[in-house]
């Protein structure tokens, strides 16, 4: 029967949007989308239409039915201006990049109605291979971070950003004398183009860049040459060491950019190519050093000592003269090492003069780096497995000088574009101090934080993603950095502050941009008109690089003498207790303190969340009197006992060097160096804002310039007082059940099935067999996941690529103490072997959409079923929490919401009703419109990105229209964590389909599914990992054995 | 003999009240024995082998619980099998739908042909024994309280074909029942 | 006739010397009506006030709590990621397991003709029926949903989706709604004759009045009784397939699950077991004092009573001494690493304490009552039973939550802490389990006193003749 | 002594049960018939900013739905025309009609920048479900199949429940709604019979290869 149900006239609510598709045609919102145009647009002063532009944004969250007949009334709200090319609700892919220490990552931002909500590599890009690294994954957060600074600053007070800019103006005409610029470090042709114009105009400004943990450049310029940069080329390597280097994680400075080179490298399976072997010497557990064959536990203080013996044997075997004459000139320490090994190490390598790779981490001390440098020149991989590069930056002068100038009275006006040196630089130059003598400091930064409180100005910044940008990549590739919107807050960028300086009344980033890009792609005509110019340029912005502008190659002319010079001013290393200062996986240097999503991502080796710990070795733990944590209770570190560590309390210790003290939470971390202490940077810090206050602690105290990556002489005492943590895991051992299974290359030669002989029962058991036919998936795609454990290194990369992809919630400190974090996606650590120098194993655990999911058959009321196509299906809106198929599942890698995560302030929580409801619009933004937001109370977990199956699917269907769809086939796509693996070791795709990758993975002889006993036929197969061990090595008879030396027979 | 109740009201029947358990058996085989049908015997607690004395047959109850048991097992049938496995089948723990998922209708089938057996117990009973009923003549004999006490009665009801006030009481006077009384409704 | 009297006094004698009569001697069926109403009708003593108002209190704290826990999230509770059902479910069985005893003893006794039930049967189905609504508190509340928990109704909705009968959880709502409505007609229909004496000895309008509804116009004719003991038969029949079969699901939610240490064939025997165990224990924790405070209740329900009682929760108690024995072995004889693990940790791991204490409470101090002097002394039944209880609950805790804290992933293993939530809940569901039991003392026949007439010498129809 | 219940409460037992019964049986129909989306959503007709006439538009002047709905066939959102779309006509036709106020404002002389024009949804659906339109109207799914003889209504109101169960009905027998291409935004097309109807949506359905999702996976993600 047909009613009419005449609404009741409307009142003037605020309208609600269903989706951000149908949105708004306020001024700034037409911006947005036009963000190729953006020139002219109103960003200065009025914070109000910024507001309820966010206002707006905001809106794009779901309505709330009421209950009851009378429906709530809500609108649409169609453009006003159609905007070209944007389909609503369609994403829309832009190539852009991320500035990194080392120059830029390459990136592929996904906007939706225009709003970057996530972010991929490019995979078009010759500096990448289409993955990215947890960071830059998280960087979109930052992006839409409601800490961030909104307000331009003077003496604290807000002023109108038009003030900022009149000042700027008055500095470039009255040129006064004494301007001084501290930058972060960057690669951008941009920049240095708009500096050199600095210099002309303002004759004797001092331009210094400063990156924590940026690589030292000293030793690089004396070995080579100035204007030289090193890249190495690990796909010709055999032969690798490491010498805390870490060069696999983001902690180098390029990044998971050598991964493309690196990884193909270690498959066992590649024809042509033999897998390379890999040594490390390293103080505490890297990534990389979890992915080395042979591992030696080495202070990083006496990196350099154990480079100088490896030298002298490398002497022996090659009779190198200048290598020869530079040890003469090093220091010498006393230090025992396992001679035999480094014997062999150094056989190794010298049997592949040219084939082999010796690395040094960028923090050690120059003369270490020149060693090294002369080791693979003695080695002759210099032009074969390590290339020059132009390095076009030119020189900046390094913190030290400007430290001068300031002391010396030299600067009157300081410019700190980014960065947070009052925070982070060497404690000996006492920066916080320094600043307030500069009479005015100009600070433009993302963030209110300690540096802009002893600044004159705080203006803040606009994100990469906001503002116009270039770079070279560390190949030298020029690449662009596209804004994808509007600054939300009305930041200002680097390159326009720098252009209004360079009397630039009205700079447009993306003119600036494009006059570099004139010169750099030798454009004949400098008409912006020009339609061969705009075609190049267009082809530029949809690559997001300009083809072949990689930087000149150049021959390394190795400079001995110099390298002995550095040698000789280096003295030996006092013994006693050592600090070694980490790049945190979660925080980088500390710029990323306010990112939930990364304080919340395990550290890959402690699985701490939230917090940065010391970590000491079991035989040092146990002379501190450091308790390991055993069923709650806090015990003395004993072989036995520190297998387990349960109900997460630490001790307090401190840590004293030259009358500085500082306190840190100390746990015991296996294959740690004895006699030194590991804490990551970055952490504790002050004021940043509420809800990160005081989390973790501070180590920058304790860190001085003239050694950035240790302090010796430390002397450690407990504190008496614990410390709570947050572990995501917390038991290390695999208690002899062989989910993670690897072997040697030999053995896998001897026994290609090597895999099927192990696992407790899976090996045994006769092939198990159901009473009852199961159902058939009928679908002709079949969706299915091979993990390669080979190539995995825990580098969490794909855990934060899920958690932007998925929605899923910060669940904030106190909770994950509760065991309640909710990632979807998670690496699994454990350690095999002795505690003392144990291997370290990384295993990416999902839900592994078993074909008879236990999970599925105990749910009272169908909310998780299984579909055609093999997925085991989670609806949230049928759930009612009963939390049986969590309990049910032999992963536990179902997620329950067991509060409002996504609605309530992390620390109210347990104020239920009483809490304020709802998130900061501009977290809305970040939001995945494609994937529901989970409420309290339901079940979740991985989906295999359904969302990007469906889409796919749905694509096919739109392209077959009135034909048979399956004629047609499904459109590639990938899963987020598979697009982020920067080492490519997840491979998703349609098992059905026999020449799909993914099928003959999971046919490959290392293939093995996880608990295959109980039957439930899971579609993750994970792939063994193959060692690579030199049999010659003292250690070698404990390599490849995870799973025991029986190798897992039981 | 006194009268109960209303005296013009209707007339019920006479009631006599015994000492024992004993008494009461024994009067009540010898009123059947002098011909009588509708009377009744009331006690504190059901009397072992009572019924073959005044020769009620056995309670039918059994047989209607039966019927309430098979609507219950067929109602769950019908509630999961239909559904689950012909109606609208889903792929749940790779677990077959048809005929060999029925080990797990089981519990529930048994649980609902238990429930709907209670509930025909319960109601058949009052249905038969025909209760609720708040008002009765019965309640009109004040001695009748002891029924539920220590009091064993007889009644023999005016609706009996034999029955006469007088004699019906003098016969239970006879048998040895005191405060023989006519009962009326109110 | 003659002859048979003195054959009867003779027997009577014998029974004297033999056993302990059930009923004190000298008691007529005049005494157990008045005394029994007596109880309900004299006024309440000072001690119910103080026990009920601190009960009653415990309740309101319950629905305090749930008010918050269902307003706030299930967070509130210690429930975390390996571990997702704790105390919630813990207790949830811990008071099905309660709820065992009356329905047993009134049905299986009832079958078995044993008549020594009688007097305590009424007390016992009570405290079934509190103890399943306790428990059913538990399920209800523990899902993240309760708005949304109509989605386990089977009912026609515009959303054309259907329950999953597959899931135990929906085996076991079923099953714990069945039970409940069985035990309450069984319940009620035991209670009519008895509701009718206390309405035949009403004084005043009220109580008659409510008591007159309650007791339908009871009259207790032969025509009524003949049916009703047909009924009560029926029931009785219905019950004990159905008191076997409730705690036989309640242990599906574990053992058709595939978590070691839940997914166990042993379950369902062992659980009837338990539950048996606990729920004579709780009616032994409950009757002694009652026995206490209404002296002449002890006529009633005497030593040897208790005795009996203390009988089955011996022999319960080893068959779950035995049950702990047999997972052990199984666990070992299966040969499967991941099930040995799991039962090696229950005795040394994190949660050894709760496992020795389970072993202490239900198997060694049971043992004790071997011997007729713990049997028959009630201060020590009482220690025992108390013993009893606290191990139910204990083994409930052992299985729900210690077995999810260490399951297949070593990477997810994680302990399990209560919240003060979790505490005040469970006291809460305690305060109301006493709330309604003094409620019933009060204003209901504590012993089935038809019942009981019918066991004296006197109610015997015809003396002379063997029965 | 009399009794103590009057005679009449003989009776009452039974009354109160018939009373119950017939008490509980109405509310039970009560709730199915009011409580669910067919009367509560179907008919909704709300009172719009501008009183835009589809019978006029489509009915009368022939225009075709992706005139104004022009992503309907791309997206999986059915967009409301931008004020661009409206003016690109209503310049020249009727460019003063007191209807198109609130239009005008929002046009504002073509700069763009006045107020936005805010319509009232009618069809929503809960944002945890995902309906695409161009994967229906591309696979001869009209848009009469959702929201019935648009091209008719004067003002627009609901005319389908749009509720789980009616997605699923369809879903699972799209032979129902299959229609030729060239017809999908044809209102007024039908099948001569539901015979035909059934025979023309089987054939379509074999040749396209037409397989609706029924597991959760195809609307909720």
């Amino acid at each position: 029967m047909k009613r009419k149900l005449p609404h009741p006239p409307r009142e003037n609510h605020p309208a609600l949007w269903r989706s951000f598709a149908e949105l708004e045609n306020t001024p700034e919102f037409a911006h947005v989308i036009e963000r190729e145009f953006p020139g002219g647009t109103a960003r200065n002063g009025s914070g109000l239409t910024k507001r309820d532009f966010v206002k707006l944004m905001g809106a794009s969250v779901a309505l709330t039915a009421l209950t009851g007949c009378r429906r709530p009334e809500a609108q649409l709200v169609p453009f006003t201006k159609g905007v070209e090319w944007s389909v609503p609700g369609k994403f829309l892919y832009y190539a852009t990049a991320m500035p990194i220490r080392g120059g830029a990552m390459p990136l592929v931002a996904s906007t939706v109605d225009g709003r970057p909500t996530k972010l991929e590599g490019n995979p078009l890009h010759p500096a990448s291979n289409g993955a990215t690294d947890a960071f830059a994954q998280a960087s979109v957060l930052d992006l839409y971070d409601p800490h961030r600074s909104r307000a331009v600053k003077r003496g604290g007070r807000d002023v109108l950003a038009g003030e900022f800019e009149a000042y700027l103006a008055q500095i470039s005409e009255k040129r006064p004398d004494g301007l001084a610029f501290l930058v972060e470090r960057k690669n951008s042709p941009t920049r240095d183009r708009l500096r050199g114009e600095l210099e002309q105009r303002f004759p004797g400004l001092i331009w210094s860049e400063y990156e924590p943990l940026g690589d030292d450049r000293e030793a690089v310029t004396a070995a080579f040459g100035p204007g030289v940069r090193l890249v190495p080329k690990f796909e010709r390597a055999d032969v690798i060491l490491a010498l805390d280097s870490d060069f696999l994680s983001s902690a180098s400075e390029y990044g998971p950019a050598y991964a493309a080179g690196f990884y193909p490298r270690r498959n066992p399976d590649q024809l042509g190519a033999p897998m390379n072997r890999l040594y490390v010497v390293e103080n505490h557990f890297t990534c990389t050093g979890g992915m080395a064959d042979h591992r030696y536990r080495c202070k990083a203080s006496l990196v350099g000592e154990f480079a100088r013996r490896l030298a002298t044997r490398i002497v022996d075997l090659t009779n190198h003269s200048g290598l020869a004459t530079l040890l003469g000139a090093a220091p010498q320490t006393k230090a025992d090492f396992d001679e035999k090994w480094i014997a062999e190490c150094a056989a190794d390598l010298a049997r592949n003069p040219g084939r082999s790779l010796v690395l040094a981490g960028g923090q050690q001390p120059a003369w270490v780096q020149g060693l090294v440098f002369s080791i693979n020149e003695a080695l002759g991989n210099h032009g074969m497995t390590i290339l020059g590069v132009a390095d076009e930056a030119p020189p900046a002068a390094p913190l030290g000088r400007l430290v001068e100038a300031i002391r010396g009275g030299a600067v009157k006006t300081l410019f700190i574009l980014g960065g947070n040196p009052a925070y982070n630089a060497p404690a000996n130059f006492a920066l916080r101090d320094l600043l307030t003598r500069v009479p005015e400091v100009v600070r433009v930064g993302l963030f209110e934080d300690e540096t802009s409180a002893v600044s004159e100005w705080h203006v803040p910044a606009a994100h990469y993603l906001e503002a116009w940008g270039d770079a070279r990549t560390f190949e030298g590739t020029y690449t662009a950095i596209q804004p994808m919107l509007m600054p939300l807050w009305g930041g200002v960028s680097e390159l326009e502050v720098l252009a209004r300086l360079g009397g630039n009344a009205q700079p447009s980033g993306l003119e600036l941009v494009q006059q570099t890009y004139r010169i750099l792609s030798g454009a004949a005509s400098t008409d912006p008109k020009d339609a061969v110019f705009l075609q190049g340029w267009s082809e530029f912005l949809r690559n997001g690089f300009l083809p072949g502008s990689q930087a000149t190659a150049k021959d390394l002319a190795f400079r001995a003498t110099e390298v002995v010079r550095l040698a000789e001013a280096a003295a030996p290393v006092e013994a006693g207790i050592e600090l070694v200062f980490l790049q945190s996986s979660s925080v980088d240097d500390g710029r990323y303190a306010n990112n939930s999503w990364l304080q919340e991502t395990p550290d890959f080796e402690t699985k701490v969340t939230w917090d940065n710990v010391a970590l000491v070795s079991p035989a040092t733990a146990e002379r501190l009197g450091i308790r390991a944590n055993n069923f709650g209770l806090l015990q003395k570190v004993t072989a036995l006992n520190h297998e387990v560590d349960f109900d997460m309390v630490a001790d307090l210790i401190t840590l004293n060097a030259g009358g500085v003290a500082i306190e840190a939470a100390a746990i015991v971390a296996p294959g740690h160096a004895d006699d030194s202490i590991s804490l990551a940077l970055g952490y504790g810090r002050k004021g940043v804002s509420a809800l990160f206050e005081n989390v973790g602690f501070d180590a920058y105290p304790l860190r001085t310039s003239e050694s950035p990556r240790f302090r010796t002489a430390i002397s450690v005492s407990g504190t008496g007082r614990t410390y709570p943590l947050a572990r995501t895991q917390e038991h290390k051992s695999m208690e002899g059940r062989d989910l993670f299974r690897e072997a040697t290359r030999e053995r896998y030669k001897k026994n290609p099935k090597f895999v099927q002989s192990m696992g407790l029962v899976d090996a045994h058991n006769p092939p198990t067999t159901s009473l009852y036919e199961h159902p058939r998936l009928t679908a002709p795609e079949q969706w299915g996941m091979a993990i390669d454990l080979n190539t995995c290194i825990g580098c969490s990369a794909c855990a934060v690529a899920c958690q932007a992809e998925n929605n899923v919630p910060v669940v904030g400190k106190a909770e994950v103490r509760r065991n309640r974090d909710m990632a979807w996606m998670r690496i699994d650590r454990y350690f095999a072997g002795s505690p003392e120098n144990p291997e370290m194993l990384a295993q990416a655990m999902l839900c592994q959409h078993c074909e008879n999911a236990p999970c599925e058959s105990v749910c009272p009321v169908n909310a998780t079923v299984h579909s055609e196509e093999g997925l085991n299906l989670m609806a949230y809106n049928r759930c009612i929490g009963t939390r049986y198929c969590a309990n049910n599942c032999p992963w536990k890698v179902r997620r329950f919401n067991y509060f409002d995560y996504n609605q309530r302030p992390l620390e109210e929580l347990y104020w239920g009703p009483l809490a304020p409801k709802g998130m900061a619009d501009s977290l809305k933004m970040v939001k995945n419109p494609n994937v529901t937001v989970r409420m309290r109370g339901v079940m979740e977990k991985c989906t295999f990105c359904i969302q990007r199956i469906e889409e796919a699917k749905i694509s096919r269907m739109v392209q077959a229209g009135p034909r048979n769809k399956y004629d047609v086939p499904v459109p590639k796509f990938q899963t987020a964590c598979q697009q982020a693996c920067p080492s490519d070791a997840i491979v998703f795709g349609n098992i059905a389909d026999p020449k799909d990758r993914v099928t003959r993975l999971r046919q490959s002889d290392r293939g093995y599914v996880t608990l295959k006993y109980l039957n439930t036929q899971p579609r993750v197969t994970y792939l063994a990992r193959i060692k690579n061990p030199n049999p010659a090595m003292p250690d070698a008879a404990m390599v490849g054995m995870a799973n025991g030396p029986a190798g897992g027979h039981h | 003999m006194e009268n109960a109740g209303n005296p013009s009201a209707p007339l019920y029947g006479v009631g006599a009240e015994f000492a024992t358990a004993a008494d009461l058996t024994r009067a009540a085989r010898e009123i059947r024995g002098a011909g009588y049908e509708s009377f009744d015997v009331f006690s504190p607690f059901p009397i072992h082998g009572m019924d073959k004395i005044v020769g009620a047959r056995r309670s039918p109850l059994g047989r209607i619980v039966f019927i309430g048991g098979l609507t219950g097992f067929l109602t769950a049938v019908a509630v999961q099998y239909l559904p689950s496995a012909v109606i609208y089948p889903l792929i749940v723990h790779g677990k077959p739908t048809g005929f060999f998922a029925i080990p797990a209708y089981f519990p529930i089938l048994f649980e609902t042909t238990v429930l709907f057996s209670a509930f025909t117990a319960f109601v058949g009973l009052l249905m038969m024994i025909g209760l609720p009923r708040f008002n009765h003549p019965l309640f009109n004999w004040e001695r009748f309280k002891g029924v539920s006490g220590e009091g064993f009665f007889a009644v023999i009801e005016s609706r009996d074909p034999r029955f006469s006030t007088e004699e019906a009481g003098r016969f239970l006077e006879s048998l040895g029942g005191s405060n023989v009384t006519v009962i009326h409704e109110d | 006739m003659a002859e048979g009297t003195v054959i009867s006094v003779e027997e009577s004698a014998r029974a004297a010397v033999e056993r302990q009569p059930l009923v004190a001697p000298g008691r007529t069926m005049g005494w157990i009506s008045d005394y029994v109403s007596s109880i309900v009708e004299s006024q309440s003593p000072r001690w119910w006030w103080v026990a009920i108002s601190i009960t009653g209190s415990l309740t309101l704290l319950l629905l305090a709590c749930l008010t918050y826990l269902v307003a706030t999230g299930v967070g509130v509770w210690g429930n975390n990621h390996p571990v997702g059902w704790a105390w919630d479910i813990t207790n949830f069985v811990f008071w099905i397991g309660i709820g065992h005893a009356g329905t047993l003893i009134s049905a299986i006794l009832f079958l078995t003709r044993q008549k020594w039930r009688t007097s305590i049967n009424r007390a016992a189905e009570a405290m079934t029926l509190f103890a399943v609504i306790c428990a059913a508190i538990y399920p209800t509340m523990h899902v993240g949903r309760v708005w949304m928990s109509w989605f386990l109704i089977p009912v026609p909705n515009a959303n054309g989706i259907w329950q999953n009968f597959r899931s135990p959880l929906m085996w076991d709502g079923f099953a714990v709604l069945t039970y409940f409505l069985v035990s309450v007609l069984f319940w009620y229909t035991g209670l009519i004759p008895d509701l009718a004496t206390l309405r035949d000895r009403a004084t005043t309008k009220v109580r008659k009045f409510f008591y007159g509804i309650l007791a339908l116009g009871w009259r207790g004719g032969n025509r009524q009784w003949r049916h009703y003991e047909m009924a009560y038969l029926l029931l009785a029949g219905l019950s004990t397939p159905l008191v076997l079969s409730v705690h036989s699901v309640v242990s599906f939610d574990f053992a058709a699950s595939v978590i070691p240490g839940w997914h166990t064939t042993i379950f369902p025997p062992y659980f009837v077991a338990g539950a048996i165990f606990g729920g004579f224990a709780m009616v032994l924790t409950i009757l002694i004092p009652a026995r206490a405070v209404y002296r002449p209740l002890g006529d009633l329900i005497t030593v040897s009573h208790i005795d009996k009682m203390c009988k089955v929760l011996l022999f319960t108690g080893s068959i779950v001494g035995y049950a702990y024995l047999m997972e052990m072995f199984m666990a070992w004889y299966s040969g499967n690493p991941f099930e040995r693990a799991t039962f090696w940790y229950r005795v040394t791991g994190p949660y050894w304490w709760a496992y020795a204490l389970m072993i202490l409470c239900n198997v060694a101090m049971p043992q004790l009552l071997w011997f007729r002097f713990f049997r028959t002394h009630v201060i020590w039944v009482f220690v025992i039973a108390m013993f009893a209880n606290v191990g139910m609950w204990f083994e409930r805790f052992v299985i729900v939550a210690t077995s999810l804290t260490r399951d297949f992933l070593p990477s997810s293993w994680g302990m399990f802490h209560p919240t003060w939530v979790d505490i005040a809940t469970f006291a809460g569901t305690l305060g109301l389990f006493g709330t309604l039991f003094l409620l019933f003392i009060r204003f209901l026949p504590m012993v089935c006193m038809f019942e009981v007439k019918a066991v004296l010498p006197s109610a015997n129809p015809n003396p002379g003749g063997k029965h | 002594m009399a009794n103590f219940f009057p005679k009449w409460t003989n009776q009452l037992p039974w009354k109160v049960g018939v009373c119950l019964s017939v008490l509980t049986v109405s509310i039970a129909s009560a709730v199915t018939y009011y409580f669910t989306p067919k009367y509560t959503k179907v008919g909704y007709q709300p009172t719009q900013p501008v009183p835009f006439s589809h019978a006029l538009h489509v009915d009368q002047l022939g225009m075709d739905c992706r005139t104004c709905h022009s992503f309907v066939e791309v997206a999986s959102h059915s967009n409301v025309p931008s004020v661009q779309t409206c003016m690109s006509c209503h310049t020249q036709i009727k460019p003063d009609s007191p209807k198109l106020a609130p239009v005008r404002a929002a046009w504002n002389e073509g700069k763009m920048d006045g107020p936005p024009v805010n319509w009232v949804r009618i069809h929503r659906l809960p944002d945890y479900v995902y309906f695409n339109h161009a994967a229906h109207v591309n696979r001869g799914v009209s848009c009469f199949s959702c929201h019935g003889n648009v091209n008719t209504m004067e003002v627009v109101y609901q005319h389908e429940p749009q509720s789980m169960s009616w997605c699923l009905d369809c879903h699972r027998q799209p032979e129902n709604a299959l229609r030729p291409p060239a017809e999908v935004f044809n209102l007024n097309w039908k099948a001569t019979s539901a015979h035909e109807q059934f025979q023309l949506g089987s054939k379509f359905k074999a040749e396209w290869g037409v397989n609706p999702p029924t597991d959760c996976g195809g609307c909720h993600r």
